[in-house]
């Protein structure tokens, strides 16, 4: 397909939705936590700009949910990890990615991977939405990535909230938002689960004196090990 | 027909239990000719059992019911088992009774009190007898079974009578399956009967002795009925050695010469059976106890071989 | 409808009041009471349904299906909350719980079961996951109650493992609505699930693939399925025993509800392709490989309630093997199956509550000799374990008797592994259980006040069930195995 | 309903009731005063309503059918009683009314134990309700449902005195195998069901099978059952549980347990599949002799009563089977008489069995609550000290060593009469084959005799070996009452076999279609198989033979010229003055001892001398082979898979998400 049969609007949909997964990809090589945190404001701030133009381009309701994802993912969340890591002295905390060539390969990987998955939905009209659930889907799959990657509590959380993003996108660039009931609960569950996050930093901190995750293995200590 | 037949049964019976003693008499005598002896006159058994039947009867103190009453089992079942062997005439009621598997169970009875008493007393020896005695009856069993079955799968019949009848009415045939079964069985006699080379009878060494470990404490008439039931266990694998394998010359028909005749022929084979287990006895020498397992494991083998040459050779399939 | 809104939100209500009151007796009763109001509404709720039909509306969906496993829900859950009060109060006295977080247990306790309910009866496959996620977050506090280090990290893989699981879901929830988008005339209603049953045939068969992937990865973590079942152990084994004993009977059971509605869309989209089956047949596979995979994980526990949460993840296993072959016999056997495992598997925690403040632990090593120790106890642990493991003339056994004769007409040679599944996971049962109940008692145990009714209406009720399927209750099964596969078995 | 059943229907329901009502009545001994005896008079009543419904059953000449308003809503539970249910009833109700009897003196020991009375009744009460319902279920869901009730209580019980680990591990190991049995069981029907469209037997018997499938359904069916009733190598649970329950649950267990099993059995083979084939009854054949012969060389090998009789059990169900596949091989040759000759010996040695070993099984109770010894090596003397026990005991061992004129006899002899009729086969294998597996037969039995002169010598005859012993007290008078009436029916079904077959005949008339017309065809003193030419016993002559000469020589002798017999003291075997101790007698191990030498290469023997300060000692360990070469293979298989698995639960929940990534995308993948 080529940009020319979009209308700008569209086009620019387009970019943004490919910042996204740059972040995204930003994020799955940053080493600094802060910087991370910063990344992911940084995303939280396009989806919510991506959504905006969506909700111009004749979706009214949409403006809302801009302004959630706004508030919670570009604002709040953010500054809420800041606060946490200010309060556990992990401002200066760098925890260097083991390969990051092989984990940047994965994530291309991941990429390509999905685009392949949703190449089979063939559908003339569904070309470009099609093309942004690959975007997206790569984008989830990326956050996973992290997650598995990192050894950082903090950092977990970050890739799950980009997770969140992309499913965000999918929402917004593929079905034009999901009924508002839905968004709104999505949008009080993702809020509980970041002070959640934040309870559980504060529990894990206190019962390991640190927040690698790599740690939280007594359990396995529960079964037989032979 | 059928009361004189059941006369004749009675006769026979009573023909075992005068002969029994007569057959140990002449065994000893031929033996004690062949090893240069004038050996104890016939009539010495009848003497021993009568001096028993006369002698004081004790029981020691820590013997059970069981003790007193095992002689009278074994004589019986012995007795029993005799009656039901074709002697003088073919074609008895008796055996419809009792066929040659419930013989061999009026045996096991025998034996099964024989040795209950060899342990009642409480001493070791009679324990020792009974185990060995166990033993040696649990290996003879099969034998004796698979031979007999070899007759009975060819007269299609387990009953005595049938099976001599069949004999006669199909002649002498040479079976190899019949010298097998022949063979097993006369080695299963010499090991039931407490003969050489598995037990013998003339001793009471401790180490040896089977049957007489397990009498060691019988006196009187106890000890006369167990003696006089070993010598009609003898007689009677001998008759049914004879009488079963070469059958010819008994009395098909109640009459007093076909009688006259059954009785001389029998009486003539058991002779001879007599001087060839003398012979033997006299040219071999008792062999330790656990020898006898393999003894007896040919025995076993014989009346296999016998069995399946029965199968393999002499029936059309 | 009334008495669906009391069902569903009476619980609510009682989150909040719960939240407030501060007396902790008086919060035992209130649990209990609320747990009673919405049960009996729930009955209400079922002798409608199954008298007048399906109920649609407000965002609601209620059939023969659903109400089921709403009564289920209620009735373990008040059985669960009568357990609890002298159970926590014990806790509480320990000294191991402070009363503030008493409340939160309470209040959430209560929240928990909103959102089961929410989730059973909403049309809204939005609202579906809504309450799903809630449910998550409802029992993750309470995982970590005792703020030990093994209940935090408990409670943190359970959150995360969840979180991202349910993460899936929503995308696959995204992709259906997408599906829904092309296919519906009413974009509106493009997430009510009776209205995308109606037109399941319309729906884009290769995007309703993807979707259902994501969903089953999503859902399927919450229900327990090997290799997703990480979290299980974990959270069943450190969290308060009540706690346990919900989540084994009811969280897994509604997370499995929701994989089996959505395979009910699937089918209706891909029926016309060659890849018609593939829903079930992962199912399959994802419930054949969990029941076998747990069997063996029984044989390596050290703790006691971490071998019964991996025998609920056999369980489960099963039931989504059952519904995967689809067909009447096996599913009204994977619905009777539902009923009996929850009953029983509650029942189980119950005991074993009791069992681990008589020996005030979990390890296996140091829970011996209860019949001794505590009669009751002991014997229900004993019958309870005997009817999980599928005795006769206990329930689970009716329900696997049919679910291997559903397996034996469809799949013959699978049967043998189902086979070689229950015996192994029998062994792997009895061996820690022979020296947990029998024996002497060891020194310095006390028997405690225990409260064995639950147990005891637990097991009578599968017993009852394995000795004779009321009528009533077959008709209800039957209609809902007609709601899910399209035919009635009776 | 029930209202419409046929009478002997009802009867065996009221049975079924009443040991339900047992089992309720147990709930309240201990608390309420005579519920201990209201429990084992409904447990008789239970044993009386189920022989009397047993025999109506085999003396009318069509099943009584009926169903039950439970189970499945589609599968209601369907009730048959046919003959050969009848007779199973007729089994399981004699012993159960034995033990009856026998039980309120035995469990008195229990009352003041810790170990409560009413658990023991109550699942008494259930074990035996699942047995008549095995017999009686008419379709496979309740089938299973009754067997495995049957399995789990008798579980219960035989962890009943679970503060011995042995008995725990027996009770794990029981439960283990009689549920793995069940499932091959289980299997089996969904094979029938499979091809017969449904779980009801009617539908089974409807179904048309594949040789393939028949065989297939044969060997699940084979393996399920033989697991129950002890075959080798299947029978490794049996010496351990049966010893650990209480004793009169150990004649239920052997003496009727087992024969469900072997009903089980006889019903899928003979009944449900149909088309037999000759390859099943020689496996049956070869399964049932190895079982007789490796039961009854271990049974010589223990000096625990209570294990020796167990494995003993394992020798009679091989013989059983035995007669089961000699008459699978001669119904599937088209050999009919033959054949319904052999399933009426095995029926006939069911029956004998379950007399005789629950009888010695009672025995052992006794002596075990008059000495609290299982150990043969301490007893002795025992004849004096309970006579009553002593003499229904011989009754018992007499019995199980198949010497006339008892019973066990007559079932081995009948079962010679089968295989002696092998000359009937065309092929040469076949025809070798048979007779050997009689040689066997034989073989057995006499190791059987010699196995029980080394029982009833040691334990009840020369002197005793312990002080316990010496100071025995005879048993109470229920409890000689119960074997005093197994001893008695030993003695009758001895003596009177033509009047049992004609009952017998029954069973095969309804399963297959003829009896025995011949056998009973020359009066009741007369029985003749075949034909009388070919075999014949007159069991009652015989005892009367016996009884008369006996007598005779008695009363001839008594007028001897002495008649006292003197008592005195035993040859002192050259120790000079006195008696030998006790000691010196033989033991049980030193009897068996040839024995262990001449077959030693089938034991796994663990024999060493060790010297310590107390002097030599001899330590001697025989274990059955069937551990090593079954048992443990399988054992550490499974312990190897579950460590393999368990590196899933790794700890780490970076691991955790990684699974959860790899299974999205491997399904991704598939999917696409």
């Amino acid at each position: 397909m080529n940009l020319m049969q979009l209308t700008l609007l569209e086009q620019a949909v387009f970019v943004l939705a490919a910042l996204v997964l740059f972040l995204s990809f930003a994020m799955l090589a940053q080493a600094r936590l802060l910087a991370g945190i910063h990344v992911f404001a940084w995303q939280g701030a396009v989806l919510a700009a991506a959504t905006g133009l969506v909700a111009a381009g004749g979706a009214p309701h949409l403006f809302i949910s801009a302004a959630l994802t706004l508030a919670l993912k570009a604002l709040l969340i953010p500054w809420m990890l800041h606060r946490l890591v200010r309060r556990l002295e992990l401002e200066r905390h760098v925890e260097p990615l083991q390969h990051p060539a092989l984990v940047l390969m994965a994530g291309a990987g991941l990429v390509i991977f999905s685009y392949w998955v949703v190449v089979p939905i063939e559908r003339l009209e569904l070309v470009t939405t099609r093309n942004i659930l690959s975007l997206s889907l790569a984008v989830v799959l990326i956050g996973l990535l992290i997650m598995v990657t990192r050894r950082q509590a903090v950092t977990q959380v970050i890739g799950f909230m980009s997770m969140e993003n992309g499913l965000f996108l999918a929402a917004v660039a593929a079905t034009h938002g999901m009924p508002l009931v839905v968004e709104l609960g999505v949008a009080f569950d993702v809020l509980v689960a970041a002070v959640l996050f934040g309870v559980f930093f504060l529990h894990i901190n206190e019962s390991i004196e640190s927040l690698d995750v790599d740690r939280l293995n007594r359990l396995s200590a529960r079964e037989d090990d032979t | 027909m059928n009361a004189s037949a059941w006369l004749l049964v009675l006769l026979q019976a009573l023909l075992f239990l005068l002969g029994a003693p007569l057959l140990v008499a002449w065994v000893k005598r031929v033996k004690a000719r062949l090893q240069n002896r004038r050996g104890p006159a016939l009539s010495q058994p009848y003497r021993d059992l009568y001096k028993l039947f006369g002698k004081e009867t004790l029981v020691a103190h820590t013997a059970s019911g069981v003790f007193r009453a095992a002689p009278y089992i074994v004589f019986a079942s012995t007795l029993l088992a005799c009656t039901i062997v074709p002697l003088l005439a073919a074609r008895l009621p008796a055996a419809a009774v009792a066929d040659v598997i419930v013989l061999v169970g009026f045996l096991a009875l025998g034996r099964f009190f024989l040795a209950l008493a060899g342990m009642d007393v409480g001493t070791a020896f009679g324990g020792m007898g009974s185990s060995r005695e166990m033993l040696v009856s649990a290996l003879a069993e099969p034998a004796m079974l698979l031979a007999v079955f070899t007759l009975a799968m060819t007269a299609h019949s387990t009953n005595l009578a049938s099976v001599v009848d069949h004999q006669l009415a199909s002649g002498l045939i040479l079976r190899p399956s019949y010298l097998f079964a022949l063979m097993g069985l006369v080695l299963v006699a010499v090991a039931e009967t407490g003969r050489i080379p598995v037990d013998n009878p003339a001793t009471h060494l401790e180490l040896t002795m089977i049957h007489e470990a397990m009498i060691l404490e019988y006196s009187g008439r106890h000890l006369a009925l167990m003696e006089w039931a070993a010598q009609l266990k003898l007689m009677l694998y001998g008759v049914l050695i004879v009488n079963v394998f070469l059958p010819w010359g008994i009395a098909t028909r109640i009459t007093p010469a076909a009688l006259g005749l059954g009785l001389a022929a029998v009486a003539g084979k058991l002779l001879l059976l007599g001087v060839l287990l003398a012979v033997a006895e006299t040219g071999l020498a008792k062999m330790r106890l656990f020898r006898a397992p393999q003894f007896l494991n040919f025995a076993l083998l014989l009346a296999l071989l016998g069995l399946l040459s029965h199968v393999i050779l002499e029936t059309g399939a | 409808m009334n008495a669906l809104l009391i069902a569903v939100f009476l619980p609510l209500a009682g989150a909040l009041v719960l939240a407030l009151v501060r007396s902790l007796a008086l919060a035992g009763w209130l649990n209990l009471g609320f747990c009673a109001g919405s049960l009996a509404a729930a009955v209400w709720l079922a002798l409608q349904i199954l008298r007048g039909g399906d109920l649609t509306g407000d965002g609601f969906h209620v059939d023969a299906f659903n109400v089921y496993l709403v009564v289920l829900t209620a009735l373990v859950g008040l059985t669960t909350a009568i357990f609890s009060r002298p159970y926590m109060a014990h806790v509480c006295r320990d000294g191991q719980v402070s009363e503030g977080r008493m409340r939160l247990y309470h209040s959430m306790f209560q929240g928990f079961l909103f959102t089961m309910l929410l989730a059973l009866t909403t049309d809204n496959l939005g609202v579906l996951w809504v309450a799903v996620e809630g449910a998550t977050l409802a029992t993750v506090l309470l995982v970590s109650l005792y703020r030990t280090p093994e209940s935090v990290e408990a409670a943190w893989k359970y959150f995360i493992l969840c979180g991202v699981g349910i993460a899936l879901a929503l995308f696959g929830t995204v992709l259906v609505y997408f599906a829904a988008q092309h296919a519906l005339a009413d974009v509106a209603e493009g997430l009510s699930w009776s209205a995308l049953y109606a037109g399941a045939d319309r729906l884009h068969p290769t995007v309703m693939a993807i979707a259902f992937v994501f969903l089953l990865v999503g859902y399927g973590t919450k229900v327990g399925l090997v290799p997703l079942h990480n979290w299980l152990p974990d959270a069943h084994s450190e969290g308060p025993t009540p706690m346990s004993a919900v989540l084994s009977g009811l969280l897994l059971n509604v997370a499995l509800y929701a994989v089996v509605r959505f395979k009910m869309l699937v089918d209706g989209a891909l029926a016309a392709t060659d890849k018609a089956a593939v829903a079930g047949h992962l199912m399959m596979g994802f419930g054949l490989l969990s029941f076998l995979v747990a069997g063996l994980f029984l044989h390596r526990q050290r703790d006691i309630k971490r071998l019964f949460s991996y025998s609920s993840i056999e369980h489960m296993g099963l039931m989504t093997f059952a519904f995967g072959i689809g067909g009447p016999l096996a599913t009204f056997g994977g619905l009777l199956h539902m009923l009996v495992h929850s009953l029983t598997k509650s029942a189980i925690f119950i005991t074993v509550g009791h069992a681990t403040h008589i020996a005030g632990t979990q390890t296996i090593e140091h829970i011996r000799g209860m019949i001794r120790t505590q009669p009751a106890v002991g014997w229900g642990l004993l019958l309870g374990v005997a009817a999980i493991a599928g005795f006769p003339p206990f329930g689970v056994f009716t329900s696997e008797f049919l679910l291997l004769s559903a397996t034996m007409q469809s799949w013959p040679w699978l049967t043998t592994a189902l086979l070689f599944g229950l015996v192994v996971a029998f062994a792997g049962l009895f061996r820690h259980l022979h020296p947990m109940v029998y024996g002497k008692a060891p020194e310095g145990q006390q028997p405690v006040a225990a409260n064995m009714l639950p147990v005891m209406a637990h097991l009578g009720l599968v017993l009852w069930l394995g000795i004779a399927i009321p009528v009533a209750l077959s008709r209800w099964l039957d209609q809902a195995t007609f709601l899910i596969t399209g035919s009635h078995l009776l | 309903m029930p209202a419409d059943f046929p009478l002997s229907l009802l009867l065996a329901c009221a049975a079924v009731l009443l040991a339900l009502g047992s089992a309720g009545s147990a709930l309240g001994t201990g608390r309420v005063p005579g519920a201990k005896i209201l429990m084992f008079l409904l447990l008789g009543g239970a044993g009386a309503a189920a022989v009397s419904a047993g025999l109506l059953a085999l003396a009318s000449p069509d099943a009584a059918v009926g169903e039950l308003p439970l189970g499945l809503p589609w599968l209601p539970w369907r009730l048959r009683l046919d003959a050969l249910a009848g007779f199973f009833l007729l089994v399981i109700g004699l012993v159960v009314m034995a033990v009856a009897v026998y039980g309120p003196g035995y469990v008195r020991d229990f009352e003041h134990g810790q170990d409560p009375l009413p658990v023991l009744g109550a699942f008494t009460g259930l074990f035996v309700v699942g047995m008549l319902l095995v017999v009686l279920a008419d379709d496979a869901f309740l089938f299973m449902v009754a067997w495995e009730l049957m399995s789990l209580s008798s579980y219960f019980l035989v962890a009943f005195q679970h503060e011995q680990a042995a008995n725990r591990r027996a009770a794990f190991l029981y439960l283990l195998m009689a549920h793995v049995g069940a499932l091959s069981i289980l299997l089996g029907y969904g094979v029938l069901a499979a091809f017969g469209g449904g779980f009801a037997f009617d539908a089974m018997r409807a179904a048309q099978l594949s040789p393939l499938w028949g065989s297939v359904a044969f060997g699940l069916a084979f393996v399920g059952f033989g697991m129950k009733a002890g075959l080798v190598p299947m029978h490794a649970w049996l010496p351990e549980a049966h010893p650990a329950a209480p004793s009169h649950i150990s004649a239920l267990m052997s003496g009727v347990m087992l024969k469900v099993a072997v009903y089980g059995f006889i019903r899928f083979t003979f009944d449900l599949v149909g088309q037999l084939q000759w390859q099943w009854g020689v496996v049956v054949l070869v399964v049932g002799s190895l079982s007789a012969l490796m039961g009854v060389l271990y049974a010589l090998m223990q000096h625990d009563l209570k294990r020796l009789l167990a494995y003993h059990s394992v020798e009679n169900i091989g013989i059983i089977f035995i007669g089961l596949g000699l008459g699978l091989v001669f119904l599937a040759t088209g050999h009919p008489t033959a054949g319904v000759l052999g399933l009426i010996a095995a029926l006939y040695h069911t029956l004998n069995h379950a007399l005789f070993k629950s009888l010695l099984f009672l025995g052992a109770g006794a002596i075990l609550h008059a000495t609290h010894e299982r150990d043969l090596e301490r007893m002795g003397g025992l004849l004096r000290r309970m006579p009553w026990t002593g003499l229904f005991f011989l009754v018992g061992c007499i019995s199980i060593s198949a010497l006339p004129p008892f019973n066990g006899f007559v079932s081995e002899w009948l079962t010679f009469q089968t295989a002696l009729q092998s000359w009937l086969l065309e092929g040469g294998v076949l025809r070798s084959l048979i007779p050997i597996a009689a040689a066997v037969l034989a073989l057995t039995g006499a190791l059987a005799a010699a196995c029980f002169v080394k029982v009833y010598g040691v334990a009840f005859l020369g002197r005793a070996r312990s002080r316990r012993v010496r100071r025995a007290r005879p048993v109470s008078r229920g409890m000689r009452l119960g074997q005093g009436f197994l001893a008695t029916l030993c003695l009758l079904a001895g003596v009177f076999p033509t009047t049992l077959l004609q009952w017998l005949n029954a069973v095969p008339g309804q399963l297959l279609g003829r009896g025995l017309s011949e056998a009973t065809a020359h009066g009741w003193l007369w029985l003749t198989p075949i034909a009388p030419q070919t075999a014949s016993y007159s069991a009652p002559v015989v005892l009367l033979a016996l009884a008369l000469v006996w007598w005779l020589s008695a009363t001839l002798l008594r007028r001897g010229r002495v008649r006292a017999v003197r008592r005195c003291d035993p040859w002192g075997c050259g120790f000079g003055s006195g008696l030998p101790g006790p000691r010196m007698q033989y033991t049980a191990t030193a009897f068996a001892q040839p024995i262990r030498r001449v077959f030693g290469l089938l034991f796994h023997v663990d024999e060493r001398v060790e010297r310590d300060d107390a002097g030599l000692r001899h330590q001697l360990h025989v274990a059955d082979r069937a551990w090593e070469l079954f048992y443990a293979p399988v054992v550490r298989w499974v312990q190897a898979a579950a460590r393999q698995v368990g590196r899933l639960q790794s700890g780490h929940i970076r691991v955790y998400l990684g699974w959860s990534l790899g299974t999205l995308l491997v399904l991704l993948w598939l999917i696409s």
